[in-house]
């Protein structure tokens, strides 16, 4: 309704929002294109100072290089052990929370809900070193699944406001129904409940997955090699080698970005129903 | 199948860990019993590493770099004394260069197998465009090298270029004004907090590096040396104070010995014996080995001349051990290992290892910011000099 | 015997209570209506009966069995939600064989009891639909299927016709007057509609701030209420209230233009309420009483007007020939239809 | 498990920053730390660069700021209904759900020096190209354009739900009583887009505040730390080449925490408000 | 001369026409209200005259301006939503002079006329709290405020009351009423509540899918309705309509039991409708009727009985004094109170 319908202004506004609609995202995601169109540019043109203008060809065999030349697939895989294991325990472990939190009013409930809010804000830095100590001394310095763990559990408090908030927003008529016809707690969650979150599930994980993805501090702190790198720290380190080689920074970057937008654009609805619900990150 | 074993723990870049396998092959021929393990690291994230598995799983043998950086570990207690490996294998003599480096409290505890030099490179091609004079045998005097950044600068080519984004670049050039302006005890004392940064000693130094200053590639600090190396590669910038690791990079650009020349860096004050700087890197026994015995003899077989030559040659770079050779078919290996052998003022190990890390940091940051800002120097010194306070209570 | 017996039971959240100690009788295939202003505790008392609150003190008897601190599921009642809270991820049939199937009945047993249910019901059709292809009439007939399957003793609605629109209201009401008549449970009703409490209630419990104020058979509290919030409540337009002053046996009523009869026992002197329906009520000559406002709704016709001492009275009027606004009219009406109310306390004199 | 991993850490973060600790263990396994009372802390108030972080951090959350009205401007921008529009929302969505490391690296690509669009840019208009990555006045903000890019994007998205659920009615009677454009604008949207305001200002300053990523791939800090901020100066300090000061490093990060625990609270307190009025 | 006047007006949704050509007079200081089933475009006529939607064609005029193209805000109207529109970030005072505030009027102007409204609405003690902080009938009056302060020639009402409860709903009615007698505006007011209707329009129009059925007094259309829809619309309970076939010029009347005297002119021959309102019909000895259910109320009862065709109809009944359900009656009725219908066009016979 705000501002008012396109629809019921003057023609040549019509036409004017028509042009500025497409113009506006060009010039919006002009440095994405931008990399992108790098991205496919032979090096030859990048040596001849040709930065911008017409690409002399496509050139694919910047994606094979690094693929062939560089552990760039090794990193994706990496990514794919630590995001993987982390979406899935981290909506399984507040699926359980969050049912807890927002169907029993046990003391201290809202005490604990606002534990878990708080330490979704918390500074990564001040549970840096800490972490970092302790998964060392754990042995699990270096590798997915440490990663993943504290991932699981760091999420897990952002999971669990997210179920809370979800489950809360059910009518509450529908536990006390089933609790009427004599379903027991845990049915009442396992039939119930869980059917319902089917659509606060997958807005969860679509939106784990990318945060996940696309975390590089701790990708950062707590691991270090090409056998447990996730793809963001991965290319960090390869930017150091690709100095001045910005086709092969940006068939990298780009390649980074990839799997969170197909998530994204598969998954839109619930990626945006996700963003709005949980709204904190 | 009993062989016992020592595990090595390195950083290796492909081309020297190749060369570092055929080293270990020639030790297992010579020693068959002893199974060496190389466990080789990424090389930014071995900086990491060695401070979790020095304590955690500790490796009987591990690469580090000499002088100070080396040191937090010594204190900590992770690295072994291996004086004796230096006194039974007469090593005192034979690497006589990297003694003072290797030794912390009296005691060696690293054995130094490599380091290159640092100088000037620079494009021929660009001096000639530039209509400069190349540079003679024995390099360039400051003020002619001053005159011809004026022309430089009117040809519109960068007289001196580095990307310091990285910080240590600016770091090469600040330790050579420092050693030709004060010499290289003065570079010492002030790596290790002895000297003050308003000092009129230190004052000079500035001076002379403000001289350079309106030479050096704009927006140095937004980029690093691989870029700057390209700059210098294409000719437009026509000297580059860098380490002959670089030698590479150049030439993957495109440069051959015929257009890249090196020079040592020009001297100021007259009379002051020339020092260079020549990082070197070295292997240290872990206080955890389990094997140290058969680690030791790995150690000495890494100081020996022969091993010395066979991996220096490989890699590209100068060997420490006086007795080695060098591939005379290198000019810039035989003309660093002419001014390393002939520098007589010594050797540096590059202001990073010289000074302790916090200390050195707040240094480089220091000198790239007067690259940027020279009327900034005042603050510049004072913070200097307040974090010397700092670290080095008078 | 399924009744559903109350015992000075007490509902109290935190310190506030809400529900103060309610005797009540239910007798077995009763059909009981809970009204009251909003707010009253109807709900309340409901949900204690299901389990859904806990009972503070007190006891609740379900038949012969003391439930008062049994589970939900053990008390054998069945609910209908206002909000019918139908499972909205299963097909009509799962919702209403839900609670078999949760409870360990076999398949077969289930489907029968379903289908017999959506036949009451005539939900044949829809069973395999989700609750979102329903209208709200359906969805409200899922409801009671699904209550309807599990033969509960006691059948507990609240409100459940109150998110209907008039029209469909009228039609499921009919709906739930007929299902009491062919199954005979026990049922409880919450409801603030005036016409369902009337029309399907044996009998009608009135509450008020957590207390019951009268319980009895519809007309029973229309003809004869115990108090005068019971005949304001009870009766649509409520009743009229005019204060009156009992002057040597008599009540004088100066709203009402002078005294009135009183068959019944007085107290000695001090005030009352008069009471008087608008249906009981007629516009005569006279210039007692100034017309406010009338409403001509065809059939019947509402005057509003306002007596010498200010109070204000609603007389119906059948025919169309009424009043002007602003005329002055009098008012007439049989003292015998007037009932009288200390004026204190607010219960009935008789 | 939480408790484990951040509350507990948030414990021993605190008790470090009392100590004097380089990262390492003997080869006994035991800590190697002093303790130095408030010796970090006095140190941090003396130190110049911290004071810069301090400084560049307050220019992010005064800075990030600006992704609200440019979020809203989009989202009101976009809040309409023609064909494909749903296609436009989602593109103009694109920036955040990519990796910040990625829009680090799009973004030094834009700026770098002699052939980025921008130093061209800057050169065609002005003459002398503008290397913003190298300038110390400048380069904060530079990173900061770049870490706006994907925060206005997702504002965005917060307002274009925000403006959907704008009940249409008091448009309505807004409109009757003579509101347009801006005075409608203020007085009846901007009121009633509160809530998406108020998780925009959150999520702005966290992530002003966490502004790890981009310092850390578009210039490491530099040049000679002037784009430090707490977050990255934290990191630098204990984790860095020339760092390994933990408990300095934790003392950073204390700091950090208490800047933050200003909003957390904030933010708590809002929610707790909602919690009981419900 | 601020009456409204709507001439041919059409409103089409992309293909579909919703607005058939509506033709109307509004004359100034006239209460029209606006009726008609759910969807038959009563808000969009409404909505149209308030600028809010765009007239597809015709003309609107608002006394002697053409305003079918401009703008809301410049119409002179007001209008009053049914959810209220309030503002919920300003207080009352604000909500209610926030239009002028938005038209550039002096601060002491808008404070003072904020004042009257606020007298007028007994809304004084509440100028300085939010919209949350009020009762429904509160939140109610502010929005009638609002739309007073502006001092509008035309207010429009889109069902007002719908959101309110029954009491306040019948207070709000006559506070209304007071309003339209107290500024004289003319009003139109749309709302599916036949009381209400009845009750405050001087002029009441029925639509019915976009077109205009009739138009005229209520108490008119309740006695002299043009046609069968109107007929059944207006009145509640709504009129009965059985069936009858026109033999040599008078009426048989299967589900009343035989022939009904019509003394209207009726056609040669084929079918027609006769309408009965409950009240006119009354329970008699016999055995031609099925009672099927009862509804006491107390003052008045309804009696659904099934004729022997199978037609149902609804008695009213006054008194207590009903037949069982099951039983079998009679009807009886007085046939001048019938009404007659084509068949076809459910044109009133007359
Ligand atoms: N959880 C609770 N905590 C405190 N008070 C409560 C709670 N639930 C209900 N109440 C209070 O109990 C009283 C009775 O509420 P109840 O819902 O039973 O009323 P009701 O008669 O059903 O009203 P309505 O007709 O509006 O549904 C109310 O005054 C209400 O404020
Ligand atoms: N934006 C629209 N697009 C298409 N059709 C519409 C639109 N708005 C309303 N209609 C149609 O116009 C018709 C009239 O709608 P309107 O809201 O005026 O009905 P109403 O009489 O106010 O009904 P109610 O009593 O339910 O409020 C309806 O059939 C509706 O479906
Ligand atoms: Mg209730
Ligand atoms: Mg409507």
């Amino acid at each position: 309704m705000f501002p008012r319908p396109i629809q019921q202004s003057a023609p040549a506004v019509r036409w004017l929002y028509s042009i500025a609609l497409p113009v506006a995202l060009l010039l919006w995601l002009f440095p994405l294109l931008g990399v992108a169109l790098t991205s496919l540019r032979p090096a030859s043109d990048l040596a001849q100072g040709n930065y911008f203008g017409m690409p002399s060809g496509i050139a694919w065999e910047n994606y094979v290089y690094i693929f062939t030349e560089t552990p760039i697939g090794q990193y994706m895989v990496n990514s794919l052990w630590v995001t993987i294991p982390t979406v899935i325990g981290a909506v399984s472990l507040s699926l359980m929370t969050g049912f807890a939190l927002a169907v029993y009013g046990f003391r201290g409930n809202i005490l604990v809900f606002f534990m878990f809010v708080a330490g979704n804000f918390v500074p990564f830095q001040i549970l840096m070193v800490p972490v970092r100590d302790m998964t060392l001394q754990l042995g699990m310095y270096d590798t997915w699944y440490g990663l993943a763990l504290f991932h699981i559990a760091f999420q897990t408090g952002f999971c669990t406001l997210f179920m809370r908030n979800f489950i809360k927003a059910l009518p509450y008529e529908l536990i006390e129904a089933a609790r009427v016809e004599g379903v027991v707690e845990w049915r009442i969650f396992w039939f119930i409940v869980l059917p319902l979150m089917r659509p606060a599930i997958a807005a969860l994980s679509v939106l784990v997955f990318t945060f996940i993805w696309n975390d590089f501090f701790w990708a950062t702190v707590l691991t270090q090699g090409v056998d447990s790198q996730p793809i963001t720290a991965g290319l960090s380190s390869l930017n150091g080698q690709w100095i001045a080689q910005w086709h092969l920074v940006s068939a990298g970057s780009i390649l980074a970005a990839l799997p969170p937008v197909l998530m994204f654009f598969l998954m839109q609805k619930h990626f945006i129903a996700g963003l709005t619900l949980g709204a904190v990150k | 199948q009993d062989k016992r074993v020592v595990t090595w723990n390195a950083d290796y870049d492909p081309i020297p860990l190749a060369a570092a396998e055929a080293l270990i092959a020639d030790f297992e021929a010579a020693n068959p019993e002893i199974d060496v393990q190389l466990n080789n690291f990424d090389h930014e994230a071995y900086k990491n590493a060695i401070r979790n598995f020095l304590t955690a799983d500790p490796p009987d043998l591990a690469n580090w770099y000499a002088a100070n950086r080396m040191r937090p570990f010594v204190e900590a207690g992770l690295f072994a004394d291996i004086s004796d490996v230096w006194a039974d294998n007469g090593l005192t003599d034979a690497l006589a260069s990297s003694v003072l480096s290797s030794t912390i409290d009296g005691k060696q505890y690293a054995v130094p197998y490599t380091y290159y030099q640092w100088g000037i490179y620079y494009n021929r091609d660009a001096y000639k465009a530039a209509g400069v004079d190349l540079p003679g045998e024995g390099g360039v005097s400051w003020d002619q090298f001053l005159q011809n950044c004026e022309k430089f600068k009117a040809a519109g080519i960068d007289c001196v270029t580095t990307g310091s984004s990285a910080l240590w670049p600016v770091a090469g050039i600040f330790d050579y004004v420092s050693m030709r302006t004060n010499g290289y005890q003065f570079h010492s004392d002030l790596a290790a907090g002895k000297i003050s940064w308003t000092s009129p000693e230190a004052r000079a130094v500035f001076e002379n590096f403000g001289k350079l200053q309106p030479y050096v590639t704009a927006n140095h600090a937004a980029i690093d040396w691989q870029d700057a190396a390209a700059l210098l590669v294409q000719g437009k910038a026509a000297n580059y104070v860098m380490g002959n690791f670089a030698v590479g990079v150049f030439k993957e650009g495109g440069m051959t010995n015929d257009n890249l020349g090196f020079m040592v860096f020009p001297e100021i004050t007259a009379g002051i014996a020339r020092s260079e700087e020549a990082p070197t890197d070295t292997v240290h026994l872990t206080s955890g080995a389990k094997n140290p015995d058969d680690a030791k003899k790995l150690l000495a077989f890494i100081a020996s001349a022969d091993a010395q030559t066979k991996w220096n040659g490989a890699v590209g770079q100068l060997p420490t051990n006086k007795n080695a050779s060098v591939d005379a078919a290198d000019p810039f290996l035989t003309a660093g290992f002419q001014a390393l052998s002939t520098a007589t003022g010594g050797i540096a190990q590059f202001w990073d290892r010289d000074a302790d890390a916090e200390y050195a940091k707040a240094g480089m940051e220091g000198f790239q910011q007067f690259l940027v800002q020279p009327d900034q120097l005042e603050a510049i010194l004072e913070r200097l000099e307040q974090t010397r306070l700092r670290l080095y209570p008078q | 015997m399924t009744g559903v017996t109350l015992q000075n039971v007490v509902k109290r959240y935190g310190d506030a209570q809400v529900i103060h100690g309610v005797d009540l009788t239910v007798e077995d295939g009763e059909f009981c209506v809970f009204v009251g202003p909003s707010g009253c505790g109807k709900s309340t008392l409901l949900r204690m009966v299901a389990g859904l609150e806990e009972t503070s003190s007190g006891a609740i008897r379900i038949g012969a069995r003391d439930v008062t601190h049994a589970d939900p599921s053990e008390r054998g009642v069945a609910m209908v939600f206002q909000t019918y809270a139908l499972y909205p991820h299963m097909t009509v049939a799962e919702n209403m064989g839900f609670g078999l199937k949760m409870t360990g009945h076999p398949k077969a047993e289930i489907e029968k009891k379903v289908a017999e249910a959506a036949r009451i019901l005539k939900l044949e059709d829809y069973l395999a639909r989700k609750p979102k292809a329903l209208s709200g009439g359906q969805r409200q007939r899922v409801a009671i299927g699904r209550a309807i399957v599990r033969g509960p003793d006691v059948f507990l609605f609240d409100e459940p016709l109150s998110n209907l629109d008039a029209e469909l209201r009228v039609e499921m009401r009919v709906e739930i007057a007929r299902l009491h008549r062919e199954i005979g449970a026990t049922m409880i009703y919450v409801t603030h509609d005036q016409v369902e409490a009337m029309t399907l209630a044996d009998k009608i419990v009135v509450l008020r701030k957590g207390k019951v104020e009268q319980v009895g058979k519809p007309l029973e509290l229309y003809h004869n209420p115990d108090n005068k919030f019971v005949a304001g409540f009870i009766g649509s337009p409520a009743m009229n209230f005019v204060s009156g002053v009992v002057e040597g046996g008599s009540v004088t009523a100066a709203g009402l233009g002078g005294a009135v009869a009183a068959a019944v026992k007085l107290p000695a002197s001090g005030k009352v309420a008069v009471g008087l329906r608008p249906q009981h009520l007629r516009v005569i000559d006279g210039a007692t009483h100034r017309v406010d406002m009338t409403e001509a709704l065809g059939g019947v016709s509402f005057i509003h007007v306002t007596g010498p001492t200010g109070e204000k009275l609603v007389v119906e009027a059948k025919g169309d020939v009424i009043p002007q606004a602003g005329t002055s009219v009098g008012i007439g009406f049989d003292a015998a239809d007037a009932l009288f109310f200390d004026d204190a306390s607010g219960l009935r004199l008789r | 498990m939480f408790t484990i991993y951040v509350l507990w850490p948030i414990v021993q973060s605190i008790t470090l920053s009392f100590y004097d600790w380089n990262g390492l263990y003997n080869k006994d396994g035991q800590f190697t730390g002093t303790f130095v009372g408030m010796g970090n802390y006095a140190e941090l108030v003396s130190d110049p660069a911290f004071e810069t972080s301090l400084w560049n951090n307050l220019k992010w959350l005064v800075l990030y700021m600006a992704a609200l009205p440019l979020g809203l401007f989009i989202a009101i921008f976009l809040n309409q209904t023609v064909t494909g529009i749903r296609l436009y929302k989602s593109l103009f969505f694109f920036p955040f759900v990519i990796s910040q490391v990625v829009v680090g690296l799009i973004f030094a690509w834009f700026y770098a020096p002699n052939f980025g669009l921008f130093y061209l840019l800057t050169q065609s208009i002005t003459g002398q190209g503008t290397a913003i990555l190298a300038d110390p006045d400048l380069v904060t903000y530079g990173i900061i354009a770049a870490g706006l890019w994907p925060q206005i994007a997702y504002v965005m998205i917060l307002y274009l739900t925000g403006l959907n659920n704008v009940a249409p009615d008091q448009i309505e009677a807004a409109r009757l009583d003579g509101a347009k454009g801006l005075k409608m604008l203020w007085y009846v949207v901007l009121p009633q887009l509160r809530p998406a305001t108020f998780i925009a200002v959150i999520v702005t300053v966290i992530g002003a505040l966490r502004s790890f990523d981009l310092v850390s791939i578009m210039t490491n800090g530099g040049p000679f730390g002037s784009s430090r901020v707490l977050s990255y100066y934290m990191f630098e300090m204990a984790l860095g080449e020339y760092g390994f000061r933990m408990g300095y490093g934790a003392a950073i990060a204390v700091v950090l925490f208490a800047i933050m625990m200003v909003f957390i609270t904030g933010f708590i307190w809002k929610m707790w408000r909602d919690e009981t009025e419900r």
